[in-house]
């Protein structure tokens, strides 16, 4: 063997795609749809206004459905009781908050922020531990299979709730942001508020970390592998079945976060909150490709920055927007528009 | 003699309720070539399938370097150094072949040598790192199977027909292949139908006919003789 | 004879059998033996249940297609036959035109997620079916001028399926026989000549190759099956009866509304029932209906019964309570997925097979 | 067209004319032009990735070639889609095993009888009742030497029988053209025969065209009429075996340089 | 002598937020008949017996629990929240020729195109919100109105009522914005409404009708209606919602109901004995709970039996006493005449929600509510 013949292999080894090769299309597409819609639009403040609340939303939606990508994108588990750990979040932070109302009702945004943070622990954890349990009693039994995944999920999902319902009772309650996060920043003639700030910049840093340890690890490989052929993964040496439960439990704890993140948004709190959001997260997931944390990403971002322009511009349309752009992408790529798996 | 690597004492695997391998016993020499022959349906696959532990085995004993393995989990086993290419091959689809090597390359990281030593084998492994390994040809993912199993050294090798849907050319290199690797200290245990393949490398035979050994030994013996060929095989081939 | 009714797809199995000819002699004498709306709606809802249940099974276990959309032909049927009753008035014409247009209605979408299904993968349609269904829940609801939107719709029907319209007085056998116990057996009388429809549709060549598309999609278009016109043709039949029971259901509530037919949770119960019958048996369809309806009706009943004997152990009081009976319902959909993942009927089959594999 | 009628309208069964596929820039079959005449068993070999699975996809149609044209019976049915070409006659079996996994060994050949005769779609009559597609199916369960396991679920066969069951399901689909894919690959010895043996039959009704790619030497030699070379995508050599059996070419590209004799064949 | 059956037929399980309404409206129908009993539980020297069904939010069911109710011989029945499961039962009153009291649902239709003489409807509907709403907001030919709200029949009909009520006082509808029910975003509709408005000349009010969405306030608050002029209002009907306007102090609105604002012994009462039972406050649906509780002891004792018949003659034009005033059913269409409050918002120190300040009491003669049955 010749040393240049190595060196070469070493490269071609290497990383696969580059950044030039990505696909930048769907990307593209995004910015286009928002500069399309300012000529609609008109107003430049509204504009931004309305994009400003979209991209916020996006990121809302993608943190509660970035752990769906995980369980449902990845492992091919059809969680339908992902919901019920994004109520688990929401109570557990509002649990958490009511017990340290010192560093909440201060106004001190360092202080507030890090209550926040200490929210999004406790309700991640918690919420990822009643994962694991979920995964052990629950989902164990019916890897592979749609659609006993679909009916017993539900059944889980319907368990849990009720449970919060026992624990915290059934009527609304109401939560309440740390002081300083109220409120709104006025720029020019448009506005942000400043809790939507929070949540663009939380789901930047999730889908930064999310992407990169996925892809400078084989842990998205090794879950891709396994479901396509856990039998083979094993005979490689893995223990499947660990990485299945880590991943469930961090997907269930990422749920958590998502619940903590929709609550404070919505500002009341009931059994069902978890639900709300599920339809949304699995055509964001389905659009963006299954498995894929960017396409997830984008598609959320997608859907609600079109959502907004199109409530604004044909209000009529607002609801069956995402429906048209779900059946627009998925004719273009019936795989979502960064397929990584044939399923 | 030294300790067989690998030894099955009368061995029952059920599958649901059907029993399929009824009492099979049968050692692999260390550093040995082991060929397991028989009909279709007669449990070859089977006997691989309960070794690496994806069957369990229901009694008997199956020993790894005189440790009983029988009930420890496929990957524990894959994990004490034995290697396996499936019947069905088991390509992830949907993984390139770059990411398919990856994952058998237990480190995360190839030995460069190792690997120029797996692309000179099967070239198309080189030609298609990058392509979805669910794409490759019927041959190319059979060679894509082999070159998981080996690009790591392990001691033990188990390999379920790998010829079928191989080019000439290539069991050519493939017959080389499996020499070197024997060479460097890599027992092997193959099941194979093409006679002429398996009489070219195994050093013991063992024919399974109906879940039981219906004959142990050495390949020499049954090579050269049609008669036993005819009573084991059904077919004598050396006309 | 039996038999050619039943398209050879016999039980299979005496408990399964056994419980069958059971259940249909107490729903034949329930109004005159026993009496009363509870009961007879528990046996309706069971009746039109199995329908609605046995087309989706035609989808789902037959040809491998998961589908969150069917309810949703489900209320067109319903909400059809409502906005005629209540725009044209009680007439047995407003009915036939509001079924016939929500029928056509049903096989236009039906054709046309048929048409779309071939596009995609099984899981990508459902995910797909599942939010066409729900964009419709909400466009009934934006509708309401004419739906009724949240509120649902009430309508009068022909006089002679009210109790108005006396047949027998209540002074004969102490119950009455009147409208109702009439629209009663004749929903009964449908449903089950539609049963008996889906049964003979499954055991007849297209079944054959329903079943080979679930089984392996490539290999059936190999064959020379045209997988997308079995799959369109399927999802037809299957919405058009589906609409036919939202029909009947709508028939026997005089009402209409969201709750009975768009819900996500009704689908839900459909797929729950599904599974407790036994996937790809019709039969599973009346088992898993039977079980499902009288759970759904006496299980908080059941538990209120207990409640107050265990009113004063501390957490057990709280979890056994009537208001958390959804709770237990919740266990009995992982549990049902647990004991039986191959259904009641898919059980029962094995073991009679199984028992008459050691007699032999 | 510019295909000018040949003379006496005779039409080869199949014809390819310039077929080819690329994907993503990798010609996989590249101008393939082929006539395939009735009555005749040709073989198509080649190394490993030359095309030949994917020269079989574009005749029955799964895939779509990226130009060129299929005919059948100087019918052109290259925009036909893959069930339409079965029912006009093209049959194949798979390299890779594919069958209705859970569905029985019977109902697996069942199905392909039921595909060519009339009340295959039919709603309303009983399965059961339609016996003379019974009779036909157990036939060739026979045939395959399947019957003990007829009511088997076909995932339950060993990867021999599941082989054989790929090829009783094509005979029982009973079409004009047969295309084999390695119809022996990891069938054992003995059995080898009796696929052989089926294969035979087949072309002895005289008026069935036959596609086979095998790897196996001797079993080429046994039945092959016509060799057709693929590498890379192109043919290389077309002929009578044993001229294109001992061309240069094929010998280098495909049964490597000196022991072709020693692998593959018995001796 | 045998008990007089009531059943309160209420939609429990199935939704978090309606099973705490219907166990709001079970402590009031109790609190209702402990009072109007004056403890002893006892009507025509017989005792009341309430017997709770639960509908489960199934039409299906609810028809068959009505129809069961009946066959078991309750002199009339209580129910339900939801709209829809009430619109459902309304047939097998009429069915069964008996009284269905309708409590709390609050659908027009129900005393409208669906009802029948045997249904009474002792809640109240969605014109006494919007017609007190109208008072609240001081309306001029100078003010023009913005209205935000759901898309579903409630809002709507509620909006209809709300254009109706404010063209006396010659104000103008300049804007309606309706958004999908659980539209997680109002930033589209709030700017539409902006845009829309902003030539509007004079006073301009944002009037915010939501019937699922929770904390929409906050919502429009952090929008930034200041920023165009908009004034934002709502109606106030229950504690949750009052824990939300926190952020519009000074608001001016229609209310149904606080516990500090009627002024009457029984509401007195009532917030003591409420306090007392279950530590909080009472609210909306136990109002409404024991409304109905009032309206069905008044009825017996007036009527002197339980027929239906002769109930229905002495529930026709009858007051029946209640935590918030006297209520009469109108005989036209059996639906209850009530009053409302115009009040004004502050926030209190230590109190969890904006405290309403009465500003005046609304007199049921003050409103014009339609009637819309076919009789
Ligand atoms: N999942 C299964 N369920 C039931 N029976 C099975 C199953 N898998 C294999 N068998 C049966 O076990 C027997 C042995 O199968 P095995 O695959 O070990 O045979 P083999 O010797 O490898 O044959 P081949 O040469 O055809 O691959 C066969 O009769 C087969 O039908
Ligand atoms: N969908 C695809 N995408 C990319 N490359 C493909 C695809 N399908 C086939 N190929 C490539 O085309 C070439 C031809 O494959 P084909 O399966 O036809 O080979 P073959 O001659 O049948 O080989 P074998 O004898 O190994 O079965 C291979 O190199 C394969 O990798
Ligand atoms: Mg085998
Ligand atoms: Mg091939």
């Amino acid at each position: 063997m010749n040393k240049q013949g190595t060196s070469e292999t070493v490269i071609s080894i290497g990383s696969t795609t580059s950044l030039l090769k990505r696909d930048w299309l769907p990307i593209v597409i995004v910015i286009a749809a928002a500069l399309i819609a300012l000529v609609f639009v008109g107003s430049p403040s509204i504009w931004l206004t309305l994009t400003l609340a979209g991209l916020a939303m996006g990121m809302m939606v993608f943190i509660v459905a970035s752990g769906l990508t995980l369980v449902f994108g990845l492992m091919d588990v059809l969680n339908f009781g992902h919901g019920a750990f994004v109520t688990v979040g929401a109570y557990l932070a509002y649990a958490v908050l009511t017990m340290m109302t010192g560093l909440t009702v201060a106004d001190n945004l360092v202080l507030n922020v890090l209550a926040l943070i200490a929210v999004v622990i406790v309700a991640a954890v918690g919420a990822g531990f009643l994962g694991w349990i979920f995964e052990r009693i629950i989902v164990r039994r019916v890897y592979g299979d749609h659609l006993k995944q679909i009916l017993i999920t539900m059944g889980g999902m319907i368990v849990i709730e009720q449970v919060v319902m026992m624990i915290w009772g059934s009527q609304e309650q109401l939560i309440q942001l740390p002081t300083s996060l109220r409120g709104a920043f006025v720029m020019g003639d448009a506005v942000v508020e400043k809790y939507r700030l929070l949540v663009v910049v939380f789901g930047s840093v999730l889908f930064l970390a999310m992407y990169f340890s996925l892809s400078h690890t084989r842990i998205g490989l090794l879950i891709r592998a396994g479901v396509e052929d856990a039998e083979m993964i094993q005979a490689l040496g893995y223990r499947i079945r660990r990485l299945f439960v880590g991943l469930f439990v961090v997907g269930s704890g990422l749920a958590g976060f998502g619940g903590v993140m929709w609550v404070f948004y919505r500002g009341t709190l009931t059994a069902d909150i978890g639900g709300e959001l599920m339809i949304l997260a699995f055509i964001v997931i389905i659009m963006g490709g299954l498995g894929s944390i960017t396409g997830c990403f984008i598609s959320a971002i997608l859907v609600s920055v079109v959502a907004n322009y199109v409530a604004f511009l044909v209000p009529e349309m607002a609801m069956t927007s995402t429906i048209i752009l779900l059946v627009a992408v998925i004719s273009w790529r019936p795989r979502g528009l960064f397929p990584l798996t044939k399923r | 003699m030294t300790q067989p690597i690998l030894q099955l004492e009368n061995v029952h695997t059920y599958i649901e309720q059907y029993h399929i391998l009824q009492g099979i016993t049968f050692d692999v020499a260390e550093n040995g070539f082991t060929v397991i022959v028989g009909r279709n349906g007669a449990g070859k696959t089977t006997t691989l399938r309960t070794i690496i532990g994806l069957w369990q085995a229901k009694s008997g004993t199956v020993k790894l370097r005189g440790q009983e393995i029988q009930d420890q989990t496929t990957s524990e086993i894959a994990r004490a150094g034995v290697a396996y290419v499936p019947e069905n091959m088991g390509i992830f689809g949907d993984l390139t072949v770059r990411e398919n090597m990856i994952l058998a390359a237990r480190r995360g990281k190839f030995d460069t040598d190792r690997l120029e030593w797996i692309f000179g084998l099967f070239p198309p492994i080189k030609k298609f790192w990058n392509l979805a390994a669910g794409n490759l040809s019927g041959g190319q993912k059979q060679m894509l199977a082999i070159a998981r199993a080996i690009i790591e050294p392990s001691d033990l090798l188990l390999i379920d027909e790998p010829t079928k849907g191989i080019a000439p050319a290539i069991i050519e290199d493939m017959i080389d292949a499996f020499l070197e690797l024997k060479r460097m200290q890599t027992t092997i245990l193959l099941v194979e139908q093409n006679f002429a393949f398996a009489a070219a490398l195994g050093d013991d035979v063992v024919v399974i006919d109906d879940g039981q050994v219906v004959h142990r030994g050495a390949m020499e013996t049954l090579s050269s003789n049609p008669d036993l060929q005819q009573q084991y095989l059904g077919l004598a081939l050396n006309e | 004879m039996i038999s050619s009714l039943l398209s050879e797809d016999l039980p299979r199995s005496r408990i399964v059998a056994f419980t069958l000819i059971l259940l249909l002699m107490a729903m034949l004498a329930a109004p005159v033996a026993i009496g009363g709306l509870t009961i007879m709606s528990v046996f309706v809802k069971i009746a039109i249940f199995v329908v609605l249940v046995g087309s989706f099974d035609l989808l789902l276990g037959y040809t491998g297609m998961i589908s969150f959309a069917h309810t949703m032909y489900f209320g067109i049927g319903a909400y059809g036959t409502g906005i005629a009753l209540k725009s044209m008035g009680a007439s047995w014409e407003a009915i036939a035109i509001g079924f016939l247009a929500g029928a056509f209605l049903s096989f236009v979408i039906a054709v046309a997620v048929g048409l779309f299904s071939m596009r995609t993968k099984t899981i990508f349609f459902a995910m797909i079916t599942l939010a066409v269904a729900n964009a419709f829940a909400v466009l009934v609801n934006q509708f309401y001028t004419i739906t009724g939107g949240h509120d649902g719709l009430i309508f009068q029907i022909p006089r002679v399926l009210k109790p108005a319209f006396v047949i027998i007085p209540r002074d004969v056998f102490g119950v009455p026989i009147n409208g109702t116990t009439l629209s009663y057996y004749a929903i009964l009388l449908i449903c089950g000549l539609l049963f008996l429809l889906m049964l003979r549709i499954v055991n007849s060549p297209f079944g054959r190759v329903l079943q080979a598309i679930r089984e392996n999609e490539l290999r059936a278009e190999a064959l020379g099956f045209n997988v997308l016109r079995h799959r369109v043709v399927v999802s037809c039949i299957a919405a058009v009866l589906a609409c036919v029971a939202g029909a009947l259901n709508a028939l026997w509530l005089r009402f209409v509304g969201p709750e009975v037919t768009l819900d996500l949770q009704v689908m839900l119960d459909v797929l729950l029932i599904v599974v407790i019958g036994g996937m790809g048996t019709l039969y599973g369809a009346i088992i898993g209906a039977g079980v499902f309806v009288f759970a759904e009706t006496y299980l908080q009943g059941a538990i209120a019964y207990i409640a107050p004997m265990i009113a004063e152990v501390p957490v057990v009081s709280v979890v056994i309570h009537p208001d958390r009976w959804v709770f237990w319902l919740g266990i009995l959909f992982v549990v049902s997925v647990y004991y039986f993942p191959e259904g009641i009927v898919g059980r029962l089959r094995n073991r009679a097979a199984e028992l008459a594999n050691i007699k032999k | 067209m510019d295909s000018a009628p040949n003379i006496a309208d005779h039409y080869p069964v199949i014809e390819t004319k310039g077929l080819s596929v690329s994907f993503g820039g990798h010609l996989a079959v590249s101008d393939v032009s082929c006539c395939f005449e009735e009555g005749t068993l040709t073989a198509i070999v080649g190394p490993n990735g030359a095309g030949k699975t994917t020269y079989f996809n574009l005749i029955s149609g799964q895939l779509k070639s990226t130009s060129g044209q299929v005919f059948l019976n100087g019918e052109e049915i290259t925009q036909y889609p893959v069930a339409r070409r079965a029912q006009c006659g093209i049959g194949r079996a798979f390299q890779l095993t594919n069958l209705f996994p859970e569905l029985s060994v019977q109902e697996n050949i069942r199905l392909a009888v039921q595909s060519m005769a009339k009340t295959r779609d039919s709603f309303l009559t009983l399965w059961s009742s339609h016996k003379d597609l019974i009779v036909k199916a157990d036939h060739f369960l026979e045939l395959a030497g399947l019957e003990q396991y007829a009511k088997a679920n076909a995932s339950t066969l060993s990867h021999g029988n599941q082989r054989k069951l790929e090829v009783a399901i094509l005979m029982a689909l009973e079409p004009r053209v047969y295309m084999f894919d390695e119809p022996t690959a990891g069938m054992s010895v003995d059995e080898v025969p009796i696929v052989l043996d089926l294969i035979k039959r087949v072309k002895s009704e005289g008026n069935k065209t036959i596609l086979l790619v095998e790897h196996k030497l001797d079993v080429i030699r046994s039945l092959a009429d016509r060799i057709v070379v693929l590498n890379n995508g192109e043919v290389v050599a077309d002929g009578d075996p044993t001229t294109v059996m001992a061309s240069d070419i094929v010998r280098e590209a495909y049964l490597g340089r000196a022991r072709q004799d020693r692998v593959g064949t018995a001796k | 002598e045998d008990s007089i059956k009531i059943t309160v037929i209420q939609d429990v399980t199935g939704s978090a937020v309606l099973e705490s309404y219907a166990n709001q409206v079970y402590r009031g129908f109790d609190l209702g008949i402990q009072w109007a009993t004056e403890g002893t539980g006892k009507v025509l020297g017989r005792d009341i017996e309430v017997i709770r069904k639960d509908t489960t939010i199934k039409p299906d069911r609810a028809r068959a629990l009505l129809a069961e109710a009946y066959e078991d011989g309750s002199v009339l029945v209580v129910g339900s929240t939801s709209s829809g499961i009430t619109k459902s039962m309304l047939p097998v009153a009429q069915d069964y020729e008996k009284i269905l009291l309708v409590a709390p649902a609050v659908a027009d239709s129900i005393t409208g195109e669906d009802w029948n003489r045997f249904i009474f409807k002792s809640s109240r509907n969605n014109s006494f919100d919007m017609q007190a709403q109208a008072v609240a907001m001081r309306l001029d030919e100078n003010t023009s109105i913005g209205i935000i709200g759901e898309d579903y029949a409630f809002v709507r009909d509620g909006a209809a009522a709300l254009k109706e009520a404010v063209k006396k006082y010659g104000a103008t509808v300049a804007a309606e914005e309706f958004v999908e029910v659980n539209a997680a975003d109002l930033t589209p509709a709030l700017e539409r409404i902006a845009q829309k408005m902003e030539n509007a000349k004079g006073r301009k009010i944002l009037f915010a009708y939501f019937g699922f969405l929770p904390n929409y306030m906050g919502k429009i608050m952090n929008w930034g209606p200041e920023r165009y002029n908009l004034e934002p209002t709502s109606i106030i009907l229950t504690l949750p919602a009052l824990e939300t306007f926190k952020v519009v102090p000074g608001m001016e609105g229609g209310a149904f109901y606080y516990y500090g604002l009627p002024k009457n012994e029984i509401n007195d009462w009532f917030v003591a004995e409420h306090k007392k039972q279950f530590g909080t406050p009472p609210d909306f649906f136990t109002v409404e709970g024991f409304a109905a509780a009032s309206a069905v002891v008044t009825a017996l004792k007036k009527a002197n039996s339980t027929e239906t018949e002769d109930l229905i003659a002495a529930m026709e034009g009858m007051e029946f006493p209640s935590v918030r005033g006297p209520r009469t059913f109108r005989a036209e269409d059996h639906q209850a005449m009530m009053p409302m409050y115009h009040v004004k918002l502050a926030n209190e120190e230590g109190v969890a929600w904006a405290v309403p300040q009465l500003v005046r009491k609304i007199e049921p003669e003050e409103f014009d509510i339609p009637i819309r049955n076919e009789r």
